[in-house]
């Protein structure tokens, strides 16, 4: 008795730490990549970005952080209550559940859930579902289509994300984060194994996150702010939020998945993670700040008539080759 | 036991992530200003009184789209459980069955593509 | 060809007198007056022969209202002027919306200007004016709006029904480019029917121009079109030079082509910019603000503007270019040239970009003859017409350069048009460049007052959008009697509807962009 | 308290993507490489006014167009400010004459204005320098203080 009761202690202890260590990193990671993104896109149009407020405008997130908390929240009339509401909290729920299952290294977890990326893949419809609330909702016209735009758009990826994650499940047989990246000691990164996967994923996944060249639900030349068209202050910083918070995740998974994980030489493995990381969400600002933007059906099309084939045939000579 | 235990910290999470963002509306409330003008609560159409509420039905030309979604979507989640056991067998015969599997599922996305549902075709009325 | 319309012209319309004009004198060759019953039959003669209606024009005489129809050709240079009086007490005409498709837009906005009742004409709500309008304000006299006219104007609005999904694209919208807005109705991801309403921008050009004598309507020029300032600038000059007989020296002529090709190269960077941030890519657009930039570096201390220039004066310029101008320029086009690769790499050979513009918004070449666009549009839609060849002003007679022209007609097609024009502004200026004269800038006699002697003209211009018409009418006083311009952004607008019909809300802005359009322009 | 949340504001403008005639191509030129209104922490545009700090009027304001900037200004979330960018906006401009019908003299008739900008169009540097003012006015301090106060 004694013994388990230790043990839900020692657990929950954990589990509370961990907790306020997830809420500290994704609200530092925001601020972190709000000044990236600002910073990145300077220097690729051949400006500096912020630079005034801060040493290298460095307080520059935390002035639009505290600016935004000063900023009176409107809830336009004509709204649907309870779903404008719920929206931007509900977004806020897979963001945070993801977390508890990325190994950041080999001790730092928050907890190893042995079906851990079924929980993130899970958690993460929920996102969806709070961006419908919030265009159905605000009973707007831009946000509705934004809204239903998105819905299309994360149904067609997420079939290219799953199967090109399931090559690395059947190399591995579980299911489990850390268990994957520990398979890939070494250089034995399945990447090279599943480098056509690891396209379908990245592509899948930015597009599951709304950017460019998929960022059609928030489309500014077409509606003006896509989803969160009506909403301001407060609210509207909680979608930006999980924005660059699933942009972080996305890529955490990427590197888990199929560049190693926290392994590495010479470096602690905090930092290697941080540092694999961190690079994805670079190229996906590049990205952003090279390519147009696609059109609905090409967009739908993509993944119906290329990832989804594609997918389906690496999955195939994964197969074959394992067994045959 | 044992198994649910470990969903606790979902459950956790979930909850706190609510909580979370109540905090910073709540200081909102408190912190801002208000302001009220005769049009300030009005739906937001590129400053122009909405015509009809955006609560109306709505053409969705992508519903096939969603129709071929629900389909996959649960096919593939069967794959989740071969996935996980599939290098455990030691004859080839999971990768056959993966195999049919597969090309059924295959065979769905090639008739949707053959009667056009990823074609769009543009509406002219001329 | 002017001698062949005018016999042909005498058999089809028996009784009406065809008059010859002096084309150098009236920017037209022959001009003939029928009678309302009449102005079908030779709107439909016209039509037959493949000319185009540049524009419709009303004046008010106060003892009559004249409307004056141009006619032009896109093939070869031949304008007949048709005008029809009509009674300002009880003020109606046929309307030739049937026959010429961009008439029902010139139509309208004379309704509402002028007070005009077109028989026929399907729409006559307004366009430009706000609902509290409460006179005609182009009328000599204070002609109020009767009740009846105010219901029957009235501003846009759009059918009812329950189950319709109608979305406003402006007038705040990053799309627009400005104050335009379009009502479109939707059916899901798809446009059913696109209505822009304009006037958000109406800034009363034509009724200033009626208060101001010539010199001080200038500055005005620059606001129209503010990209394109110094085209429209010229626009202005040269009619009313050519209205007074005004020569003007050599190297004037010269660096006024210089300065309207690098006006011309910087708007169409603009719009290469702004188009591409349409789609979605964002970076492009600061690229080519870097060499706007550029641009004003050098077109700042010649002119003092960055933006609205007023440069060129009635018989010359403001002041004369120097050395650091020339070098400047020289260097700049160095520059320039090496940008077109990296744009061709970093645009053109895109997938997304050109799979978003390929076989969006094609504009067959009847079509666009019927609805008058011009400019680069025209040219996308395969007809090789560019007025700096048809009727040169300045020193365009003597610069070398060919004439892009599309194949498909569609948005892409735009895109080579204006990025092959843009190298070709670049060619002139080197030619101009090379050639440039020394003497003076400036004609001694031009008089303090303007008067130039009683008679109209209908002036046109290649501005970087396309057709600009300026149609004067001079009473012998120090003021136009009456100015019209006729924008070649209203005309290339008018085809919107037709093109975003059926398509999707990403067409529609990508159709949109291809257009170029310039809003204080439209509305004026 | 305030006086963070001041600092912050000042710090953080977010305008509005609405342009108006010329002057919009001048608020363009700002915030593009050379002028580069972000580093001051200005150049996020917001297309929807629920989600910005600033309406820069950049340019004539119409008759028709008066409803719709009153509007759009309402729907702004507080606190907000306006700029009035370029002659049009301040006064009408070179738009005003005997017998105008069409344009309205000055925006300030329509909504507060903190900082006017004159010009025709402003230069960039004088939008920048809007937005110095218009940080001087919230914080009652200058970012970059004048030639006077430095010597």
């Amino acid at each position: 008795m004694e013994q388990i009761g230790n043990m839900i202690g020692w657990e929950t202890v954990k589990m509370v730490v961990g907790l306020v260590g997830v809420l500290a990193f994704v609200v530092l990671n925001a601020l972190i990549l709000t000044w990236a993104e600002r910073k990145v896109a300077g220097h690729m149009q051949r400006r500096i970005g912020p630079k005034e407020v801060g040493p290298y405008g460095l307080i520059q997130p935390i002035a639009d952080a505290i600016k935004l908390l000063g900023k009176e929240i409107l809830t336009p009339r004509d709204v649907d209550k309870p779903l404008y509401y719920l929206a931007p909290m509900i977004i806020f729920v897979p963001v945070l559940v993801s977390f508890i299952v990325i190994p950041f290294s080999a001790s730092l977890q928050v907890m190893d859930i042995n079906v851990g990326i079924l929980v993130i893949l899970a958690f993460s419809s929920l996102s969806v579902f709070s961006i419908l609330m919030a265009g159905w909702g605000s009973n707007n016209k831009y946000a509705l289509i934004g809204a239903i735009r998105s819905i299309a758009q994360n149904i067609a990826y997420e079939i290219p994300l799953l199967l090109a994650l399931l090559p690395v499940i059947m190399m591995t047989n579980s299911f489990s984060m850390r268990t994957i990246a520990e398979a890939q000691s070494g250089l034995g990164w399945f990447v090279f194994y599943q480098p056509v996967a690891f396209l379908i994923y990245f592509i899948a996944s930015v597009a599951e996150t709304n950017r460019t060249p998929f960022d059609l639900p928030e489309a500014e030349s077409e509606l003006v702010a896509g989803y969160h068209t009506e909403y301001s202050g407060m609210r509207f910083a909680l979608f930006f939020l999980a924005e660059y918070t699933n942009i972080f995740i996305i890529s955490a998974i990427a590197v888990t998945f199929f560049l190693g994980g926290y392994q590495g030489p010479f470096l602690p493995g905090i930092v290697w993670f941080l540092l694999k990381s961190y690079l994805l969400v670079f190229v996906i600002m590049w990205l952003r700040w090279t390519y147009p933007r696609v059109r609905f059906d090409q967009l739908l099309n993509i993944s119906w008539k290329a990832l989804i084939p594609l997918a389906f045939i690496n999955l195939l000579v994964t197969g074959g080759l394992l067994k045959l | 036991m044992n198994n649910l235990q470990e969903f606790a910290p979902v459950v956790l999470f979930s909850v706190v992530a609510l909580l979370f963002t109540l905090a910073p509306i709540v200081i909102a409330y408190i912190l801002a200003p208000r302001t009220k003008g005769a049009r300030t609560l009005n739906t937001y159409e590129c400053g122009i009184e909405p015509y009809g509420s955006a609560w109306v039905r709505y053409g969705m030309h992508y519903y096939i789209y969603a129709l071929i979604f629900i389909a996959f979507d649960v096919d593939v989640l069967y794959l989740f459980p071969v996935a996980l056991n599939y290098a455990k067998g030691e004859k080839p015969d999971e990768f056959y069955a993966l195999l049919c599997f597969v090309l059924i599922l295959a065979l769905a996305i090639f008739y949707a593509w053959g009667k056009g549902v990823f074609t769009w075709k543009r509406k002219f009325s001329q | 060809m002017v001698e062949r319309i005018k016999t042909e012209l005498g058999a089809a319309l028996e009784g009406i007198a065809i008059a010859d004009a002096s084309y150098r004198e009236r920017g037209y060759h022959l001009s003939l007056e029928v009678a309302p019953g009449e102005l079908l039959n030779a709107a439909r003669f016209f039509d037959e022969r493949g000319f185009y209606l540049s524009a419709i024009i009303c004046v008010d005489y106060r003892e009559y209202l004249e409307l004056v129809y141009i006619f032009s050709n896109h093939a070869s240079l031949c304008k007949v002027k048709v005008s029809l009086k009509i009674d300002p007490a009880k003020p109606v005409a046929p309307t030739i919306s049937t026959i010429f498709d961009c008439a029902y837009w010139h139509e309208r906005e004379i309704r509402e200007f002028y007070g005009v009742l077109f028989d026929g004409h399907p729409n006559m709500t307004y366009l430009f004016l706000h609902d509290g309008i409460d006179s005609y304000p182009l009328r000599r006299e204070n002609i109020p709006v009767s009740d009846e006219d105010k219901r029957a104007l009235g501003s846009f609005k759009p059918g009812e029904g329950e189950d319709t999904f109608f979305v406003n694209l402006g007038p705040q919208h990053p799309s627009t480019h400005g104050v335009l807005r379009v009502v479109l109705k939707m059916d899901g991801e798809y446009i059913e029917e696109a209505e822009p309403v304009l006037g958000y921008l109406h800034r009363m050009h034509e009724k200033m121009a009626e208060n101001r004598s010539y010199q001080q309507f200038l500055p005005n020029t620059g606001r129209m079109d503010y990209l394109g300032a110094m085209s429209f600038n010229l626009g202005y000059v040269t009619a009313v030079e050519r209205l007074c007989g005004i020569a003007v020296p050599d190297r004037a002529n010269y660096v006024r082509v210089i300065l309207t090709e690098l006006n011309r190269l910087s708007s169409h960077l603009l719009w290469l910019g702004a188009y591409l941030a349409d789609l979605g890519a964002l970076t492009p657009f600061l690229f080519v603000f870097d060499d706007r930039e550029q641009i004003n570096d050098i077109l700042e201390p010649v002119t003092g503007s960055r933006l609205t220039y007023c440069y060129f004066r009635f018989g010359g310029l403001y002041n004369d270019v120097d050395d650091a101008f020339v070098t400047g320029t020289k260097a700049f086009i160095e520059r320039m040239r090496s940008r077109f690769s990296l744009y061709d790499k970093l645009v053109s050979g895109n997938v997304i970009f050109t799979n978003r513009t390929r076989g969006i918004g094609v504009i067959t070449k009847e079509r666009a003859r019927k609805q008058a666009v011009s400019g680069p549009v025209l040219r996308g839609a395969g007809i090789p017409m560019d007025i700096r060849k048809s009727e040169p002003c300045a020193a365009y007679g003597e610069m070398n350069f060919e004439i892009p022209v599309g194949t498909r007609g569609d948005a892409l097609d735009m895109y080579h048009v204006r990025i092959r024009e843009m190298e070709n502004a670049v060619n002139i200026i080197e030619q101009a460049l090379a050639r440039l004269p020394e003497g003076p800038i400036m004609t001694e006699k031009v008089p303090k007052k303007l008067k130039p002697p009683k008679g109209d003209l209908y002036h046109t211009v290649e501005t970087p959008r396309g057709e600009l018409g300026i149609y004067i009418v001079s009473d012998e006083s120090d003021k136009p009697y009456r100015m019209k311009w006729r924008v070649p952004s209203f005309s290339n607008l008018m085809i919107f509807p037709e093109l975003a019909k059926g398509n999707m809300l990403a067409d529609a802005v990508a159709i949109l962009g291809s257009l170029d359009l310039v809003i204080p322009e439209i509305d004026r | 308290m305030e006086k963070v949340l001041d600092l912050a504001r000042a710090n953080s403008i977010w305008p509005m993507t609405f342009g108006l005639a010329c002057c919009a191509i001048e608020m363009m030129s700002s915030a593009m490489s050379r002028f580069d209104l972000d580093r001051f922490g200005a150049g996020v545009f917001r297309a929807s006014p629920r989600q910005a700090d600033l309406m820069i009027v950049t340019g004539t304001v119409t008759k028709k167009m008066a409803p719709v900037l009153t509007t759009l200004y309402e729907q702004m979330p507080s606190p907000k400010w306006v700029i009035a960018m370029g002659n049009c906006a301040i006064s009408g401009g070179p738009f005003v004459f005997e017998g105008q019908y069409n344009v309205i003299e000055g925006v300030e008739l329509l909504v507060p204005v903190d900082v006017y900008v004159p010009g025709c169009p402003p230069r960039p540097e004088a939008l920048l320098e809007g937005f110095l003012k218009l940080e001087e006015k919230i914080t009652g301090t200058r970012r970059f203080p004048g030639p006077e106060n430095r010597w």
